[in-house]
């Protein structure tokens, strides 16, 4: 009865994005059944499943397949681990904290393509920071982004450094948000501080650590100017992920319908994978 | 209206990279408005992503750009597509500010399909070998003339500078950077990237061969880190005089040349790309030219050659050297004004070598050249990266290659 | 002891988020033989001409003025459906909330390639490539899932007896959301809209596809420092100071409006 | 015939598979004060939630004014209410917090101004206006909950443990005041409390509930000293009722009550066919008076609790415990003293249905 | 001589410019029960948050047992306390909510589980072990957070209203059951009730502050007997102690109150340089005693107000309307009645400092 009002606040919403993205997927659907090339035009014919059966048995599809689940685990992981713990620390109030959480924010506010030349620079083996701090505490050099082994890696640090302040930044206003009195009624009740974070304070921001990971996920799978400016998927394909592959096939080897291919397939896998981490992480709650 | 300016009040879209020649371009634009009352709306995007908008733009058909800036290797798939528009018939109507005769012959050529002229160069350049002539000297080295001596200098540098100062450095990043180097030692060993009757030719032992050598001398005597140099990471390790060598693009010279950022001025001897067969298939040298293409779909064709041709002209890559000096001018006015001797006087005599020699096919011209380069890259990355064989590597870029020659 | 050990890492921390920006504020006002020295130069003899380059190139302040336009309002719309979409949602029961959420966030998931390329299309056919709206109205569809799912989030911690009470005292459902829902999760929509801003304004592949040149945006107009022949790494890094020096003042001054503990003593219990 | 203002007609409402209500029907009289008692978790406020709309019931009719407004929003049915939890706007000052209800009626502001300074005085909370929930004490909070209720004027009143966290002074002044309110507006109000005083001044009529069910509807006299059944009896009224166990006897002088240990007092208002049936006979403390030494019963004073003006005493009397309440200081512990029961004001209960018998 | 547990040393503490504890210093030995009494917002949940190390203090100290906690941190004081606002765990079952203490410190689950389950049962919520508090009604949330206190064998026990929303009969079982712990255990407990009887019940000392400041500490028959100064005589007892004004002459028969109208009363106690002075004379309503017809004071009756066991009644004597407790329907109103005024029992007042004289 009185919902009724409520579902006009989402309801539309939710239809016309809906129908944008029927639309979009059905279009983009057509143009992967076809062989779809800018440099010719007007040439397209109908394949049919050709460039699914073809993404099957590309061994450069699967294996960045392989690295971009390998990137998303560990960057989603580490930037939430960080990200929170950064978050807990700025907690408090002291001196300065309102200049150091607009600090927070510089690696997001940074042009990707900048955080990317920069990191690429820092990385340079020889006159990069990296290996010159190393040197300074008597370590020889790492070849950051020239060794298959490292490269990836490398990225990781790059993108970790540019996209742990989003959690820090989300998960500062949720920690702001929770009301504090069970925070301290914990205390009384002789928990620790680590106990409080532990018992308390992270089932409390369960949902939004959650929400904030996922989007972290999703967009890691996504992540394209790091890897783009950084390293173009080199050396030797190592740090090629399945984003990267789609964008190289539509905008180095204008393949448009493979490109879309590889796009849809990691569309849907990754939304595969968003239902089961969903319905592992959000098990509704009990009602109230 | 004034029949001296039949466009007046034309406006261009033109679509140029960013590059010191745009912005010499842009610069001089208020000359151009004047002399003939078109407007131009300049739009300037990475290089890297220029094709890109341009084929999207390009197969949507509206006509949104008059004027393109692109790379030779796309020419003919852009002829094929009927994307650009040939300019001898423009040419013939309006030759207020075209002198053909003034390019430099090699860049002007590559833009030539079936005879029929499609773009004009707004900027060129070659490839040649720059070394150290005091570490040659010190070490009693002789200039190399083919690959093999390259190696042997580099090992010589390397091992008597007590890794101090490495051997060689060259481009290894995956992509067009490490191929546009690699193509030097491809077509020096007597191999190419497409035979005579247009299949893949990567599959062959010169291939592999000069794909050996390029990875050994970069593995022996490179740089730590080579396998992710571009341009700059090379140039930079360069001029600061920690290699003894670099084979590498002819505008390179400008920058060992430059005291501002250079430690090596004076110090570097230019040759051209060596060879290490008899008979090659073509030059070793590479001809990139970058030129400026009228859009078929434009509606303003005329407007938009006088644009193209004002912009290539001498006048303008000469006064262009005052505002963003550039030793990749295509005009052989601009190549001997003083402006240019006075700032890219010691490598000038072996650039203007290197282009004489400068292979157009140098990297392929057809409409997959894009995914060659690319499938190239890879191969040339693993052979660098140890994951695998140079033939084994080049096997599979050729397999990756006719597939896409035949799509 | 334990403060001395909390402002360490404080600084630490600082120092790290902090290096890269120095090192590119540093360049931008470095020659380039003093930015490239190894071992790097800590004194030196500051230039403005890469900013004196930068601000006196119409390009630039015109991809300015676009970045600002296109976020500012991008984000407002998207902030503003996902919080209105948001509250209708946080009122609905667990399997409709659960539901439309796991279809906001799949939304979240496609690649921009799947979708440029048709919009490119369309676009062209209706003329619409050197239209600010565009732009805008893309912007916003990609982030509204993103603001939904956040907002859900900070809504989720109101308490139900608020609408309740607001309900009671005669409120409709738009005055509730207008007048209890946005002041109380005030902190959570700063964190989206800032989040949202900083998303559009340094979008590159979009906007690179479907910009023109009225509508270029700052990360395109940056990227262009890239060319062929390496980096201008003066003007690069001087315009890159610029394009974040309002983000980070603005971070600032939002972010001061936040108050802690926001709702306590709204319900007993 | 009084307008029925308020009628809720057999309202049943579970939350999931945990009956809260199991049909409960109340009529309201125009300006009528309703207040429901009942044990903590017996669905008191679950009720009031019913009849402002905020939970949809399982079935059953809301009827105010005349119409049924079971499937009316809650912002047409036009209640005001004061929650348990207070539920206070974080967000806005205590002005803002008790002027929305007027500002969501559109109020002119200058007359909203004017009642929320009104009751803001009314309430001591005047010098707090300009301060936030978070930045008040308990009984702060609760008093500015109250105040967004009484600045309007509804066509009901819904009140829920309005006073529970002021002090007592506070407590009877804004009794006094909600009372006074009452009589000037002639506005039905439904109040929940557990604080015996307040029920009894206040109320019209007592509506006693207990796990959903309604146990007795009546005027505040009638439930203190008519207790409908057991659970009434036992749980209106502090120290609570005792009760003698025995059983009905008839005998020549009418019905009389036996404990079997050869305590027989006769008893009225029985109906004679009780007679043989075992019984509980309910005595409240102020039942239980002091005599003259050697009058009346002899009990044990088994302790002494001072309360302030009287004395909480624990009695054995017929080998049973009791609480009387005596003047301070009147017994001492372990003494003996002679008292008289009441038995006339006492009520009888049937052991086996607990109801009430005479 | 009993040691001391808990010792507040003039605690100064402000919210930024609003001073809310003025130097508050009490003692508590080993064992004692102290009662906070004082209108609202007058700094009682302060001062337990201050002693749980909740809120830091600004000046004064804190000592439990004998050490300064002051610069302790909460957990190492080893209070348990239930909040005003209950502040229960959200995200836990009620089961959980009341064994986290015992988990925060290590005790083994099969042991948490019983005494859980003792606390449960003796708060009557063991049908609801498994439920989270926001599916609990308001007085069984309040039941939790007292579980989650008495659960715990702590040095100090703070409970800050604990029982506000709790029925009648619950309230007196949980009250008994917090007076059977407190004896068995012999813990310190300080507890903030607007409540009466509990306070005169529970404490051995009961403390009564006004806006942060002391205004008589002693225990619960001191306080109501003998209250230190008017604001205490006004503010315990309920109704309230209704004040005489006058002077004090003196006479022949040593000090009197005359109330200038011709009523002159003698008065014990008095130091006779009080004499003079304009005082209060306070009685509290058991202090107006019904008496014979015509003896004692003749007194008019305003308003019958039954409270259940009694009425208030408002009665006019000598000019001034006071209240009296009377047994249930003992008098009428508008009519007269003769009273007698149990001036013993009176307490007076210095009209100026508001100090006790008598
Ligand atoms: N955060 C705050 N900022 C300003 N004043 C505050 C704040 N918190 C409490 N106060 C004020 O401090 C005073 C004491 O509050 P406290 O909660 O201790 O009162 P209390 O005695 O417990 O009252 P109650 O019986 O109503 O619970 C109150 O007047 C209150 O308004
Ligand atoms: N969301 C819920 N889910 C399950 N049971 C609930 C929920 N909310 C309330 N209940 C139960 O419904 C019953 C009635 O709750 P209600 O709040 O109406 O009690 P109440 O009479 O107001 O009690 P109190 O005097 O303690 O406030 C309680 O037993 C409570 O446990
Ligand atoms: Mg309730
Ligand atoms: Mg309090």
């Amino acid at each position: 009865m009185t919902k009724d009002a409520t579902t006009l606040f989402y309801r539309p919403v939710m239809v016309f994005m809906g129908a944008v993205s029927v639309v979009v997927t059905v279009y983009v659907l057509w143009l992967t059944v076809q062989n779809i090339s800018l440099l010719r035009p007007g040439a397209q014919q109908f394949i049919g499943l050709d460039n699914y059966a073809r993404l099957l048995f590309d061994m450069r599809g699967l294996s960045a397949l392989g690295r971009t689940v390998l990137f998303t685990v560990l960057a989603t992981g580490i930037e939430l681990v960080l990200g929170l713990s950064i978050a807990l620390l700025l907690d408090r109030e002291f001196a300065g904290k309102r200049v150091v959480r607009a600090l927070i924010l510089v690696p997001i506010v940074m042009t990707p393509v900048v955080v990317g030349l920069t990191w690429r620079f820092m990385f340079d083996p020889s006159s990069g920071m990296a290996n010159y701090l190393l040197s300074v505490i008597g370590f020889g050099p790492v070849d950051w982004l020239g060794s298959t082994n490292v490269a990836l890696f490398s990225l990781l640090i790059a993108d970790i450094w540019q996209w742990t302040p989003f959690v820090v930044l989300l998960t500062m206003a949720s920690l702001e948000a929770l009301p504090g009195d069970p925070q301290s009624a914990a205390r009384v009740d002789g928990a620790r501080e680590w106990q409080v974070l532990w018992h308390i304070t992270l089932p409390m921001l369960q949902r939004a650590l959650l929400v904030v990971g996922v989007i972290r996920a999703i967009d890691s799978i996504k992540a394209f100017d790091i890897f783009y400016i950084m390293t173009r998927g080199g050396p030797a394909l190592s740090t090629e992920t399945l984003n990267l592959y789609g964008y190289i096939a539509a905008f180095t080897n204008f393949d448009i319908s493979y490109a879309l291919t590889i796009a849809m397939v990691l569309t849907i896998l990754t939304n595969v994978a968003l239902l089961a981490v969903y319905g592992l992480a959000f098990r509704p709650k009990k009602s109230g | 209206q004034d029949a001296s300016k039949p466009y007046a009040g034309t406006r261009l879209a033109v679509l140029m990279e960013g590059h010191p020649t745009t912005d010499g371009i842009q610069a001089l634009l208020p000359e151009f408005t004047e002399a003939t009352g078109i407007e131009v709306e300049l739009e300037v995007v990475p290089e890297s992503d220029i094709t890109a908008k341009t084929l999207l733009e390009f197969s949507s058909g509206s006509g949104r750009y008059d004027v393109v800036q692109n790379n030779i290797i796309f020419v003919p798939g852009f002829v094929e597509a009927g994307y650009v528009e040939p300019l001898d018939e423009l040419e013939a109507q309006n030759p207020s500010f075209i002198d053909r005769d003034d390019f430099v012959p090699g860049y002007l050529n590559t833009n030539l399909v079936d005879g029929k002229l499609y773009g004009l160069p707004v900027y060129g350049e070659s490839t040649f070998l720059m070394y150290r002539k005091d570490l040659f000297e010190e070490y009693g080295i002789a200039v190399p003339t083919s690959f093999a001596d390259i190696e042997d200098a580099a090992r010589t540098i390397k091992e008597k500078s007590n890794g101090e100062i490495t051997g060689i450095t060259m481009r290894g990043a995956q992509g067009i950077h490490s191929v546009y180097v690699w193509a030097g030692y491809l077509w020096g060993f007597g191999g190419e990237f497409i035979d005579a009757e247009g299949g893949s030719a990567l599959g062959t032992p010169e291939a592999a061969e000069s794909l050996e050598a390029f990875a050994r001398v970069l593995r022996d005597y490179g740089p730590v880190g080579v396998a992710n140099f571009g341009w700059e990471e090379n140039r930079v390790l360069f001029q600061q005089g920690k290699a003894g060598m670099t084979l590498d693009a002819t505008v390179n010279g400008a920058f060992n040349e430059d005291p501002e950022i250079s430690s090596v001025v004076g110090k570097v001897g230019y040759v051209p790309v060596p060879v290490e067969t008899d008979a090659p298939k073509g030059g070793s040298s590479s001809l990139a030219v970058h030129s400026l293409y009228i859009s078929s779909a434009s509606v303003n064709k005329e407007a938009a050659w006088l644009f193209a041709s004002w912009a290539t002209a001498k006048e303008q890559q000469i006064k262009s050297l005052e505002i963003a000096p550039n030793s990749g001018v295509t005009s052989l006015a601009a190549l001997s004004s003083e402006a240019f001797d006075s700032r890219y006087g010691a490598f000038k005599d072996a650039m203007i070598a290197s282009i004489n020699q400068g292979n157009p096919q140098y990297l392929p011209t057809v409409p997959a050249a894009n995914e060659i380069i690319n499938n190239a890259g890879i191969a040339v990355s693993k052979v660098l990266a140890g994951t695998a064989s140079a033939t084994d590597a080049l096997a599979e870029a050729d397999a990756a290659n006719a597939a896409a020659l035949s799509r | 002891m334990r403060k001395i050990a909390f402002y360490v890492l404080i600084a630490a921390l600082v120092v790290v988020v902090l290096f890269p920006l120095y090192w590119v504020v540093a360049t931008s006002i470095k020659s380039i033989r003093d930015a490239f020295a190894i071992p790097p130069v800590w004194l030196f003899e500051p230039t403005w001409d890469n900013y004196g380059r930068v601000l006196s190139n119409g390009v630039f302040l015109r991809a300015f003025v676009n970045s600002v336009i296109v976020s500012f309002i991008a984000s407002t719309i998207a902030v503003t459906i996902g919080a209105l979409a948001a509250y209708g949602l946080v009122q609905q029961s667990d399997t409709v909330k659960s539901n439309n959420e796991k279809f906001v966030l799949s939304l979240r998931i496609a690649p921009p390639l799947i979708f440029v390329i048709p919009t490119y299309f369309l676009a062209a056919q209706l003329k619409l490539l050197n239209n600010h709206w565009l732009l805008i109205a893309v912007y916003a569809f990609i982030n509204i899932p993103f603001a939904i799912s956040m907002l859900l989030t900070f809504f989720e911690d109101i308490p139900r007896e608020l609408r309740d009470a607001a309900k009671v005292d005669g409120a409709r459902e738009f005055t509730i959301f207008w007048e209890v829902f946005l002041p109380v999760a005030k902190g959570g929509i700063i964190a989206t809209l800032i989040m949202c801003v900083l998303f559009t304004w340094n979008e590159f592949f979009i906007a690179l596809v479907l910009t023109g040149r009225d509508t270029q945006t700052l990360p395109v107009s940056i990227t262009s420092f890239l060319t062929f022949q390496g980096v201008q790494w003066g003007p690069l890094t001087a315009a890159a100071t610029l394009v974040m020096l309002p983000m980070l003042i603005l971070g600032m001054l939002v972010q001061g409006q936040i108050v802690r503990g926001m709702s306590l003593g709204s319900i007993k219990g | 015939m009084p307008k029925l203002s308020l009628q809720l007609k057999n309202i049943v409402k579970a939350y999931g598979a945990v009956p809260v209500l199991k049909g409960v029907s109340v009529d309201a009289e125009e300006g009528e004060f309703v207040v429901l008692l009942g044990p903590s978790g017996c669905g008191k406020s679950t009720l009031l939630h019913a009849i402002a709309g905020l939970h949809p019931i399982d079935s059953g009719d809301i009827v105010i004014e005349g119409r049924s407004v079971t499937d009316m929003p809650t912002r047409d049915r036009d209640v005001a209410m004061v929650f348990q939890s207070y539920a206070l706007y974080p967000n806005m000052t205590v002005a803002q917090n008790i002027g929305f209800p007027l500002r969501m009626r559109k109020i002119p502001a200058a007359e909203i101004a004017s009642r929320v300074g009104e009751v803001a005085r009314l309430l001591q909370i005047e010098p707090l206006l300009e301060r936030r929930p978070r930045e008040l004490s308990g009984g702060q909070r609760q008093r500015v909950a109250i105040g967004r209720a009484l600045v309007r004027d509804p066509k009901v009143f819904l009140f829920d443990e309005p006073l529970s966290n002021l002090d007592a002074t506070l407590r009877v002044e804004t009794r006094s005041e909600i009372k006074r309110l009452h009589a000037q507006l002639g506005k039905t109000m439904i109040y929940v409390t557990h604080d015996q005083i307040e029920a009894m001044t206040l109320a019209t009529k007592i509506v006693v509930m207990n796990k959903g069910d309604i146990q007795q509807i009546g005027t505040p006299h009638e439930v203190y000293h008519h207790p409908a059944n057991l659970f009434v009896a036992r749980f209106v009224g502090s120290p609570t009722m005792h009760m003698f166990a025995g059983t009905l006897v008839k005998g020549a002088d009418g019905i009389s009550f036996d404990d079997g240990k050869g305590w027989r007092v006769p008893v009225q208002g029985v109906d004679p066919i009780a007679a043989g049936q075992a019984v509980l006979l309910g005595l409240r403390p102020e039942h239980i008076v002091l005599a003259q030494p050697g009058s009346g019963e002899s009990a044990t004073v088994e302790s002494v609790e001072p309360t302030g003006p009287e004395d909480n005493v624990v009695l054995t009397i017929r080998g049973q415990e009791a609480i009387a309440r005596f003047p301070t200081g009147s017994v001492e512990a372990g003494s003996t003293v002679a008292v008289t029961l009441d038995i006339a004001k006492a009520s009888l209960f049937a052991a086996d249905s607990g109801l009430r018998l005479n």
